[in-house]
């Protein structure tokens, strides 16, 4: 059976869908891997490792070619007229309702699993790359913070005069947001931290930041971990609630997203006029439409003398481990499909395990 | 050479002397065997110095009845399981208490054949009678109650309170008349009372609150080798049964607060005992059959471990005992003990959030090992130290099919020789599961914040000794 | 001045001495020594055998109370002998390293 | 009523027992002043139980003796200088000693009289007018050194543990002697020489040692009353002298821990006591006049403080003490007291480094406040920890124009009402200059690595009673 | 049983016992009591006062004796009141707040 | 007496030498202050806030023609032609030995008082700008460093791997090199730190961070707490014993610098071929030749697949701090350079303080 890894192509994209460590393992099971020359430079892993782990090298052609096709990024339409028919493809589709490259791709006949429809079971969190890379996303989103932030994020007492320490606001305290916190914490900030669902306030003390508490009178949770969307009246209510927490702070980071919708508004114009120069403003649901309307997608702009930093892809800053973590989660997701076959490992039923069903593109949600 | 009553009493002083080290020795592991040795020396000289003595002239009786006594009593002692020790304990007591009657029947009729009697003396046999029979069948009761010939549960009846005391009255008012008339009847009657309210005091006391009930009669026993002390004006007999009855009676006390209960609900069991301490952490964990230990137990193996793994999860987080454990780990490290943090990948609620907060705490890395390192280790650890995780410690992910975590990978914790769980309650953990970890023999749960906890572990490692 | 003290006195001296030191002796006992000191101030309380063996050695007192003696002296002594061992073997599960 | 003797030894036990909770009670702040309170009444009792005796036939001598007692001892008590403490202590001993000599004479010629004399009464005799001297003369030495009529130096000479040696022998051979034949000439000789031996004890024993010595002379005196007790079978005197005997002896030994000293140096002063000591923190402190404390001296103002200012310097970074610091906050807040940490801006080695630091430790960043914020309020705070800090609150950088740190604002730590040091020597800070803070009178230094202490005084306010 | 009893043994006993009363009781103490701890145990150790009354207070062993009793009454009384009084003294500068 | 804050105009600087904050307490003290218009703007202090402090703005002549000029950066030949003769320049000279410039000021009549000259005494620790602008560098490295640094800092169990700590290495264990080592450490790297002062020992110890200790037969204490130039043989010998306890790092920040002489030589060529690819070198000695020969000033640069940030001007990447840790250095300074007079404040003899003394440009020391 063959995988392939080719060089995401994505603009702006560093990540590779599997690394040397990996490939190693995936070779070990039996399998053929096909690496695009250059897939793993950006993110740091040179071709020589690749092959030292037992990869073949080959072209684009040759890395689409395969049985198996593992790919960060949403494939666009000439990916898809590369791809082999009959064959599987495991990525991220970003993909809502109707779609039709993933159409065309059944049309080929092929099989398509979507990283982001894996269910949040117990035994799917070692799959799951929406959670990897919104770790990494958090992490980055305040390193970015720190490096456009014209002061200290710390409190320092020097004989040059005191520092007061940044007033961070995070908003949404998912997987991205918890570590935003835990990593402004760690640099000195002092925290505050928002989410509409309610057991993220013990979270959030966990980390021994504060909780921003507001009233909204409905609760945000929804099915399967995910936040749901606020009833009209109850955004209105927050965002004028969290308006006067927000206009205090100096560092407002947003992570607020919810599957497949617009993200909420939670950092009106209004409240950027009232921070104070020189503030930054980190938005991760700009892909979504941004938490802040004044967020640009893939732009670092100031408004107000606020920066707001709309970059859409986090993980890519980070690309070798996002890669290393990315690469693993698709590794335990193949332990799961594949058995020992007669000549090399063999795909399993994929409708019969709950974690492979969920995430299988059908004809229907494929559009 | 003679042997004076003035020899006696010095030799029973030293005797007095070695039980009071002896009891002293038992607080302390360091020194707990070697208490028990001055306690039997102490018995020794007291026997002896008994038997040398002017008023023992036939040891036909004697002998018979210690040879018997030995025998059996080491026959029993040896054979014995371990997890019956309880019941042991409670059968013995029922022992003493029966002796102090019948010494104290038997010296009235001595006292009687030879004309001492006096309204003091009565008064101090009386004591002793009521106090040994109270003891006497409380005891047994509180054995059939551990071994399972009586339903475990609380006994409990409406006027209770008020039986109880009208026989005690009862019991008293036979009493002054047995002081003052020297009446057999009276005194007869007075231990069969007695023997009563031993079976209505103690039956309605729960199963869980035994341990307690146990120390108490211990206390019991000893204010009746007190009371025989002062019939007989035996020095040694007033010294180790006060000793014994005031040990016994603090001794209760302690073990009520670690366990979290009021003591006179004990004593008077159903002074709404269950409904106070029904909700406790502790007495679900008693009702479900799963163990709580104290902070000092858990202390006590640490000391004493080769190796001890932390597993800390979101209750560490939660409780912010970062830096506690920290502490911990010092301390255990200055006693030569390894220690090692285990991280499973989704303890906490975010990736990465226990290693966050041991960094915190400058818990250096080296100690902190991911779950596929340290897993071959769990099986030869003594001491696993589970600070508020739950989920990622639970062999149902690895034995029931049905449970909604099975397939995720675990801590093999259990696989160590001893685990405590420090959490606050029976709760279980973000996925909903019960933890079956709860149930293994070599588990035990200590309750309790964890933070707090962790600082009573510290403050008992550096407490030391005294 | 002691000719006319009543001897029950000197005993009340030695039995509210002796509280003071069974109260001192048993705080700060560890946790996991509580059922061992139990057992083993069970095994102590067996001190009864000493009221038993006078009244089981005067020959003096006739068949009857001799025999209750004797009961008392077998209840007593298996008491004390079963109590040592037991706490004897409870501690021996306290085995330290080194 | 007729107050037979069982009515006064009953009376006696009550004196006792209210005695040994007295004592008890002295053994934490909370209970101490009841304690005394309990301790007159004990006395009270005792006296009026004596008085109400049969013995006591004449009360002239009595009266006079105890109003004249009564009015020397309340002015004296009243007048004395807190600061001369000490010296009015020995001087009280020196009494009880004299009237034990006294008691056991008086008591030998009354017997005498009544020809009730034997061996044992003699000896016990002796034994209390030996004890009696030597404490009588002992203190007297004390109170000399103390008040300063005596040199404090330590008075050491060839051959004087022979000497003592030779003494006691001597004392020794004479009680027997007189217990033989009760010749007075005996009792008499043996008495100088006890009084003699108690000059020799106690001069070679330093001015610094003094506090350990009254402790210890206290415990004779309890002796010697005890033996007294003996003399007149009086089970009262035998209870408190054992009480204060034993427990002064103990309470030597345990300020001896404190001060690091051996006890043995200490009772036969000149075993190479000073060698030992002189090189240490402590002893360096007491040459140059700086006070040093007890983590529990510390403990004890914290606690009772409504204000504590933490001012943290290189020294806590360099023992990494901020998470045992993070602790005491805790406990402290626990307890009502309000706590904050002053932050001179060069405190540490870096810009910010105690930020850093107390950021990890977790400590909230409210209170942490900075020179300017915090110095206006010192004079209002009760107490001051000065952890591991020393330039930044050197007064000498206001007052000293030569000094080189002169000129620098520094923290006025030297006006709260109590200031801790915590360091481990007398060595100065970054700018090696001497420190004027530590000769300030409300200044003690502790000595240590500032992350032990602080552990210890978190054990302290964890320990509570017991 | 006790008539041949030496009372001196009795008395021993009250001794040993309140010997271990005494170990225990000054234990834990707090440093800074350590001072009045001494001038309290130093106010009790007057209790040589008790031995001076029933020596001075025997008008039939003479004035010699009695004038000796005298003395020891007036010196234990000193002690007596002036310890106690000092004790309180030292405890008042311990005043704990609320 | 006029005190003039221009805007500075060296490229890529950010910062102005007073605050808002400062400028009240001066105007307070009696000074006249010309502020010329945007000077804060980029270090996040707009005019308004100057006006409202009592500052009167104006144009750069207006800003350059006062008694008591302050500066930020070394002043170019165009600035000296605007300034006052017989006024006081206060600013960072940024030269050693021979310098026209201070010739044309002296020539001119001015007097001048470099900052860098600032003795290194307990009284003028609030005075020393080079300690609080250096004290910035050493946080703002750490974050560029974290920036560009492909995975993470902390080390990070998840259920996709792990992510085990960067090793940090912080050659300089002065104001930056400390401040490096906490803020790395704060975000939870490994840290290890050299120095070639022995005393430094104990204070990376104090920061938690382990020490690199080398032996190299001499001490490299020099006077005023400033290292001194090793010996050509200990230099050679330091390089390759740091050499393998460097190749083990994975960021290096680099601060060793000795006044006045070009930077030594810490990390060779041959060791950054050895570092792993996606590693990070900040140099902060950058401006004096940089700690590693490789380093190119004021540019990020990548070579063996190492990225090394050459930036010189850190604090001008934390404006809003730095600018007011100057001006309070500044503020203090002033205050024991001048006493009341008849008509608002008055200069005292600069000659008299041996602060002022020492920092005073003579005619010789200026050329
Ligand atoms: N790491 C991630 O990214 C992530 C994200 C989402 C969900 N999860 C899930 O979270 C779970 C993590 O497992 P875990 O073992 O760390 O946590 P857990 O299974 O949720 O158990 C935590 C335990 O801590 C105890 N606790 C809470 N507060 C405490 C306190 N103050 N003192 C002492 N104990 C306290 C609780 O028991 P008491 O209430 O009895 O005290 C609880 O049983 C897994 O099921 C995982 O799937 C993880
Ligand atoms: N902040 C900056 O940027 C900076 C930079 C350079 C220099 N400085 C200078 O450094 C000084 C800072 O003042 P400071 O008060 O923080 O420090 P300091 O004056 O240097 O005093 C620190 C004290 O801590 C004690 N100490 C060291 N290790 C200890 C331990 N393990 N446990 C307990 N005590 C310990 C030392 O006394 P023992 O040895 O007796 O224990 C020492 O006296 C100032 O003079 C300042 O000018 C500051
Ligand atoms: N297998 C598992 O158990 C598993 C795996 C991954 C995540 N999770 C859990 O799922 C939850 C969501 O994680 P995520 O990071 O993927 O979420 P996300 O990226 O979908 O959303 C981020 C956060 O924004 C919050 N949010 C949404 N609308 C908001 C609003 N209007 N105002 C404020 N906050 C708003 C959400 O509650 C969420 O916490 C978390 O609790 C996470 O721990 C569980
Ligand atoms: N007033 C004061 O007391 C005061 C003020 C500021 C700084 N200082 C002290 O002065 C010292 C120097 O501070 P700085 O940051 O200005 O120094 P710097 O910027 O001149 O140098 C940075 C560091 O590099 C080190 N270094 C030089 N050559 C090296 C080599 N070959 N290898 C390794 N390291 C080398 C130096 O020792 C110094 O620690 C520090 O101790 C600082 O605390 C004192």
């Amino acid at each position: 059976m063959k995988i392939g890894i080719p060089l995401e192509t994505r603009s702006g994209e560093t990540r590779v869908a599997s690394t040397p460590e990996i490939v190693k393992k995936l070779a070990g099971k039996g399998f053929e891997i096909l690496v695009e020359s250059g897939a793993g430079a950006r993110a740091g892993y040179p071709d020589a490792d690749y092959a030292q782990a037992g990869a073949q090298l080959t072209d684009r052609a040759g890395a689409y070619d395969v049985d198996l096709l593992l790919k960060v990024r949403r494939p666009d339409a000439e990916d898809v007229e590369a791809m082999r028919p009959g064959g599987l493809l495991i990525s991220l589709l970003e993909t809502c309702g109707e779609d039709p490259l993933l159409s065309a791709m059944l049309a080929k006949g092929m099989r398509v699993l979507g990283m982001e429809r894996m269910p949040r079971t117990s035994r799917a969190q070692s799959m799951d790359a929406l959670s990897s890379q919104s770790n990494l996303a958090g992490y980055r989103a305040v390193i970015e913070a720190a490096a456009r932030y014209g002061r200290f994020f710390p409190m320092m007492m020097t004989s040059a005069g005191s520092a007061k320490p940044a007033r961070v606001a995070v908003l949404g305290a998912g997987v991205a947001g918890l570590q935003a916190i835990a990593t402004a914490r760690r640099l000195g900030a002092d925290v505050h931290a928002y989410d509409v669902r309610p057991e993220t306030r013990e979270q959030i003390l966990s980390l021994g930041a504060k909780p921003i508490v507001l009233d909204l009178g409905e609760s945000g949770a929804g099915e399967g971990g995910y936040a749901r969307e606020l009833s009209d009246e109850a955004k209105a209510r927050q965002q004028s609630a969290l308006g006067d927490e927000l206009a205090k702070a100096h560092v407002i980071i947003t992570t607020a997203l919810i599957p497949c919708r617009p993200a909420p508004v939670l950092v009106t114009e209004e409240v950027v006029a009232r921070l104070r120069p020189g503030s930054v403003i980190v938005d991760l649901a700009a892909a979504s439409g941004g938490n802040c309307p004044l967020t640009v997608a893939d732009e670092i702009v100031e408004r107000h003398g606020v920066t707001i930093v709309g970059i859409t892809n986090f993980p890519a800053l980070v690309p070798a481990d996002a890669s290393a973590f990315y690469a693993r989660n698709l590794f335990n997701l193949i332990e799961i499909m594949v058995q020992p076959g007669a000549s090399g490992p063999e795909l399993k039923d994929l409708t019969q395990d709950d974690i492979t069903a969920a995430m299988l593109v059908s004809a229907r949600s494929g559009g | 050479m003679d042997f004076t009553v003035n020899h006696q009493a010095l030799a029973y002083l030293v005797s007095a002397i070695l039980f009071i080290f002896g009891l002293k020795g038992l607080t302390h592991p360091a020194t707990a065997r070697r208490g028990n040795v001055y306690a039997m020396l102490g018995m020794l000289i007291a026997i002896v110095a008994t038997l040398l003595g002017r008023e023992v002239q036939s040891y036909g009786f004697i002998v018979a009845g210690i040879a018997g006594g030995a025998v059996i009593g080491t026959i029993v002692a040896m054979r014995i399981q371990m997890t019956a020790m309880p019941q042991l304990v409670a059968a013995l007591h029922s022992f003493v208490g029966l002796a102090a009657v019948l010494v104290g029947i038997g010296t009235f009729l001595h006292k009687q054949d030879a004309g001492l009697l006096n309204a003091v003396l009565m008064g101090e046999i009386s004591a002793g009678v009521v106090i040994g029979a109270i003891t006497f069948t409380g005891s047994i009761i509180a054995f059939g109650k551990l071994q399972g010939l009586l339903s475990g549960a609380p006994v409990k009846f409406r006027g209770q309170h008020l039986l109880n005391a009208l026989i005690a009255l009862a019991v008293v008012g036979l009493a002054v008349h047995f002081a003052m008339t020297g009446s057999l009847l009276s005194l007869l009657l007075m231990t069969l009372l007695a023997f009563t309210l031993g079976v209505t005091l103690i039956i309605p006391i729960g199963g869980a609150d035994m341990p307690v009930i146990i120390s108490m009669l211990n206390s019991y026993s000893g204010w009746a080798a007190a009371a025989t002390g002062f019939t007989l004006h035996n020095d040694l007999l007033i010294i180790v049964g006060a000793l014994v009855g005031c040990s016994g009676a603090i001794l209760s006390f302690i073990m009520c607060k670690a366990m979290n209960r009021s003591i006179l609900n004990v004593i008077f069991g159903g002074f709404g005992s269950s409904s106070g301490s029904g909700d406790s952490a502790g007495a679900q964990a008693a009702e479900k059959g799963v163990k709580s230990a104290a902070v000092e137990d858990a202390v006590y193996w640490m000391e004493d471990a080769n190796r001890v793994i932390i597993v800390p999860g979101y209750g560490m987080a939660v409780a912010q005992a970062q830096h506690s454990l920290k502490e911990l780990m010092e301390l255990l490290e200055a006693r030569g003990v390894e220690v090692k943090f285990a991280i499973h990948p989704v303890a906490g609620r975010m990736p990465g959030h226990m290693n966050v907060l041991l960094a915190e705490a400058d818990i250096p890395y080296d100690r902190v090992l991911e779950m596929d390192e340290i897993n071959p280790e769990f099986p030869s650890t003594d001491v696993v130290l589970v600070v508020g995780a739950n989920d990622v410690v639970n062999p149902a992910a690895k034995e029931d099919k049905t449970s909604p975590i099975y397939g995720m990978p675990i801590l093999d914790a259990g696989r160590a020789r001893q685990v405590y769980f420090l959490k606050r309650s029976m709760r279980p953990g973000y996925s909903g599961v019960d933890n079956l970890l709860f149930y293994q023999d070599n588990t035990s749960l200590v309750f309790g914040d964890a933070k707090e906890t962790i600082d009573g572990m510290n403050s008992a490692l550096k407490g030391g000794e005294h | 001045m002691p000719e006319a003290l009543d001897p029950s006195i000197v005993a009340l001296y030695v039995f509210v001495l002796a509280c003071f030191i069974g109260y001192w002796v048993v705080w700060g006992v560890t946790p996991s020594l509580h059922t061992p000191l139990v057992a083993l101030t069970n095994a102590i309380s067996g001190i009864v055998l000493i009221g038993a063996l006078l009244v089981a050695g005067d020959p003096e007192s006739g068949i009857l109370i001799q025999f209750i003696g004797f009961i008392a002296v077998l209840l007593a002594s298996i008491n004390v002998f079963g109590g040592f061992l037991v706490t004897h073997r409870m501690l021996s599960m306290f085995k330290k390293k080194k």
